[in-house]
């Protein structure tokens, strides 16, 4: 169809892109730390990956994969001028992401009463921290999609204008993004 | 330029940016307070290496020497100096008591403070304390400091 | 210059400089105590020598900050401070009181100084750069609370410019993370780990903004550029600063009894440390790129191009340098902090200051717009041998360092840290002739401030050129 | 230009959604049964790059955009990629 012109940029504004490009780099080193770290000391992390839950994780990634989907259904429905699908997208998205802070929640809580913490060894130290790392950005996630969801439904966007809503997803599908390369880097493989 | 790239995204990405990784770090910093106790020595705190910290502090130690690698260059690390003395505080009770009043010709020394006998035991019960913090990887990489 | 208020700033500039003079003096007697060990001895002791030379450097800074405030607020706001008096008696205060501590260091014993201001009382004293006893850290709050007032004051009557935000947001961090000063627990751990909350939160935290936002305003000035394009990039920089630097901290966190966890944390994030400065020299090259006047004032932009490329290389470089912990488990407390430690001061703080000074000081002299051509030629030959000289006392510093770690903690058999010393006194010889040609550098820019002072302004070919 | 966008967004998200969860069900199959090894190892990391440059592609709307930003996380993909497998190769 109509290839006559690609934009240039990606959708949202392009500050939250400089934001995602930090945000990928420092997971990316996080993620080659880990890795290169594991290989020291494969006995450790191959033991105690084992006390990990994969089940909780699969939910989570779905949480997340879903999420993500319902964030892109939204904008689609803005783009259609139609705020209040926008919205109610977007609530399902949150319910996605609140899952996901239940299922991790009661991760973290099953290692803490076992004792864990970042202390315990390093294969822990990585995966608590990595972890809680990306934990903090679904909620910071969750948090920008609240802030846009209300706008939405206030009816602060339109089909001509709603960089918000592309800003905030922009950012809810780069936390997805690096979960889908630490579920099977710190929970799989092996 | 068709992009919007707005002063009211940039303006938020740093309140928003600022603020998360301030409690990210104030998080750290929690987790940090449940662990060193395990490690920072403080059952050997006892009044008398208080008031060593403070004599420590009170003839700037810490603008010659490092402790724990933190301080000026010109002078030894002392973080693991009763370890580098033998385990003897009498050493560096002693060590400090014979600065010469009028330094080495042409060379570096250390001023005599004229400590009293008491000031003398604190400070250096206040080192042996120091040097049973437990450092990561046992920093000093060697005994010289 | 817009406001007569703006005029105040000058008493803080000419006192910043006298200072600076003071900081090189004994950064020049300490580094001959480097050489020749007994130099001064027993007068006046390395330790008390240094405190002049770093605390000399902080009143300084913090001088020369707190002027450029009294001359960018305003002019900004588009108002009169609300208060140029209590400027001007805060002025008299901060001077009395630095120049008393100043003297309390070089003619009394450390200890006789502690005892004299009551340090038993609540002792704060006898820590890195925190020497000051505490009825002075005492002062330095109360001005600092009464420049605050008065800035934010005037902030709120005028407009509220971006840049002006962030300033007050900078020097406000300034304030709050100062009293973490007061906190002096006997547990060694927990003295250090906030005694970084000062120091690292200062000056790879709230100073860079105070930094940011003096760079954006003198860009604003001398390149006409659109203030709406500076003021985003202004966002996106700090922005980048704080998300690196906060939990960069981390990086001071690795060996003084902190658990481990500290050294992936503080290396990954301080990696990162280095890319608002670079994306600082980027945006500062492209601004001057893109100006739609030439300015007449060419040492103004000269300094600030100048302290866009060093902080880069002082703070990003070198400081990436030993950054990652696996290489500071080795330079950790060597002369390769000192050597970071010169160049990033040098090349983020200082040079902000001397660019700030550089574009006001004409205008508050009564200039239209900078000074006579000679008098800018003096200035930038001091530019260039005042930077040129921190090069090279960083490289020599560098190898002095590098030579250390290897003497004293790599090799098989590691030195004594004396023994080591006396193999690297070569390099202390050469820093030392580099800090000569400082001091010359230096003299050379505080005679800018006289010759050519009767000729007239320096002009440029036209106002409104260049449009590529 | 948003309307080509949305036409072209609607169907194909809702097929890379499916792909995505079954890729996902996938790696949890091997991580449930602990395989272990360089194939296992490789062919989770390996879906896991590619459910990336899907997220990327489709959802980010990278697909769509001419130009360097179009990369962005291709790129990433392929440093992060080279970085995780060659510390994997040889320990898995």
């Amino acid at each position: 169809m109509s290839e006559t012109k690609k934009p240039r940029w990606p959708p949202g504004d392009l500050v939250i892109w400089i934001f995602i490009m930090a945000e990928l780099l420092v997971f990316g080193v996080f993620f080659a730390t880990y890795a290169f770290t594991r290989a020291h000391h494969v006995a450790q992390f191959d033991t105690y990956q084992l006390t990990l839950n994969r089940n909780a994780a699969l939910i989570n990634t779905l949480a997340l994969i879903t999420s993500s989907y319902f964030v892109v259904r939204a904008v689609a429905a803005i783009r259609a001028d139609n705020s209040q699908a926008c919205f109610r997208w977007l609530l399902a998205a949150l319910a996605m992401g609140l899952l996901f802070l239940v299922v991790k929640g009661a991760e973290y809580h099953h290692h803490f009463s076992m004792g864990v913490n970042l202390g315990t060894n390093t294969f822990y130290m990585f995966y608590l921290s990595l972890t809680f790392f990306h934990f903090l950005h679904v909620v910071l996630g969750m948090i920008i999609l609240l802030a846009v969801a209300l706008k939405a439904h206030r009816g602060g966007y339109s089909a001509a204008e709603h960089t918000g809503v592309e800003t905030g997803a922009s950012y809810w599908h780069m936390v997805d993004l690096v979960w889908m390369i630490l579920f099977p880097l710190v929970y799989v493989m092996r | 330029m068709a992009q919007a790239f707005t002063k009211a995204m940039a303006r938020n990405i740093f309140y928003g940016g600022t603020a998360f990784f301030f409690l990210l770090f104030l998080a750290l910093t929690f987790q940090t307070h449940s662990v060193v106790p395990q490690r920072d020595n403080h059952q050997a705190i006892s009044d008398l290496v208080a008031k060593g910290k403070q004599v420590w502090e009170e003839h700037d130690c810490i603008g010659c020497h490092t402790l724990l690698g933190e301080g000026a260059y010109f002078a030894p690390e002392l973080g693991n100096v009763y370890k580098r003395f033998g385990n003897s505080t009498d050493a560096i009770k002693a060590f400090i008591a014979s600065r010469p009043e009028n330094g080495v010709p042409g060379r570096r020394s250390m001023p005599q403070f004229h400590l009293s006998d008491e000031e003398l035991t604190a400070v250096a019960e206040f080192l042996k304390y120091v040097s049973g913090i437990k450092t990561s990887r046992n920093w000093p990489p060697t005994p010289q400091g | 210059m817009k406001y007569q208020s703006q005029q105040v700033a000058k008493l803080y500039f000419i006192a910043a400089i006298g200072l600076f003079v003071g900081q090189i003096l004994f950064g020049l007697i300490i580094g001959a105590q480097y050489i020749w060990g007994d130099f001064l001895f027993p007068q006046l002791p390395f330790n008390q020598a240094r405190a002049v030379h770093t605390n000399l450097l902080i009143v300084w800074l913090i001088f020369g900050f707190m002027g450029a405030a009294y001359y960018l607020v305003p002019e900004e706001a588009e108002t009169d401070l609300v208060m140029p008096w209590l400027a001007r008696l805060m002025f008299w205060i901060f001077l009395a009181a630095g120049a008393a501590t100043i003297l309390g260091y070089i003619f009394l014993p450390y200890a006789d100084l502690a005892k004299l201001t009551h340090n038993e009382l609540w002792p704060t004293m006898g820590r890195e750069f925190l020497e000051q006893p505490t009825i002075t850290k005492l002062g330095i709050v109360v001005v600092a609370l009464a420049f605050l007032a008065n800035i934010g004051l005037t902030i709120l009557k005028g407009r509220k410019t971006v840049i002006n935000l962030v300033l007050m947001m900078g020097l406000t961090g300034l304030a709050v993370f100062f009293l973490f000063s007061f906190f002096n627990p006997t547990n060694l751990v927990w003295d250090k780990y906030y005694w970084w909350w000062v120091v690292h939160l200062w000056v790879e935290g709230v100073w860079e903004l105070i930094l940011g936002s003096i760079l954006a305003f003198i860009l604003i000035k001398t390149t006409g550029v659109d203030r709406e394009v500076i003021e985003k990039w202004l966002y996106v920089i700090i922005a980048m600063t704080l998300i690196t630097g906060i939990v960069g901290t981390g990086h001071h966190y690795y060996w003084i009894g902190t658990p481990e966890f500290w050294q992936w944390w503080g290396s990954i994030f301080s990696a990162m440390e280095p890319i608002p400065f670079f994306m600082m020299t980027v945006f500062a090259f492209n601004m001057v790129n893109k100006r739609r006047r030439n300015h007449p004032n060419k040492a103004a932009v000269l300094w600030a191009l100048g302290t866009a490329v060093m902080a880069f290389l002082g703070a990003g470089v070198w400081g990436f340098l030993h950054t990652l912990a696996p290489v500071n488990y080795y330079t950790h407390g060597t002369q390769i902090t000192a050597a970071h430690g010169h160049m990033a001061f040098y090349g983020a703080y200082v040079m902000i200051n001397l660019a700030m000074i550089s574009y006001a000081m004409p205008l508050l002299r009564g200039r239209e717009a900078a000074n006579s051509n000679r008098s800018q030629v003096w200035e930038m030959w001091g530019f260039w041998l005042m930077t040129i000289s921190i090069v090279f006392i960083t490289l020599f510093l560098t190898a002095a360092g590098i030579l250390q770690v290897y003497l004293q903690r790599f090799s098989d058999n590691p030195m004594p840290f004396m023994e080591a010393q006396s193999k690297i006194v070569l390099f202390y010889d050469l820093r030392e002739l580099t800090g000569l040609v400082f001091l010359i550098g230096l003299v050379v820019y505080i005679a800018s401030f006289f010759v050519g002072a009767k000729e007239a302004e320096a002009k440029t070919d036209g106002e409104e050129v260049v449009t590529a | 230009m948003n309307e080509t966008r949305a036409r072209h967004l609607f169907r194909p998200c809702t097929w890379v959604y499916v792909v995505l969860l079954s890729l996902t069900f996938i790696t949890w199959l091997v991580g449930v049964n602990h395989f272990s090894g360089r194939f296992f190892a490789f062919l989770v990391f390996g879906f896991a790059l590619l459910k990336g440059q899907l997220i990327g592609d489709y959802f980010m709307g990278l697909k769509q955009v001419a130009g360097p930003w179009r990369w962005v996380v291709f790129t990433w993909l392929l440093l992060v990629g080279i970085l995780i497998s060659s510390a994997f190769w040889q320990t898995v």
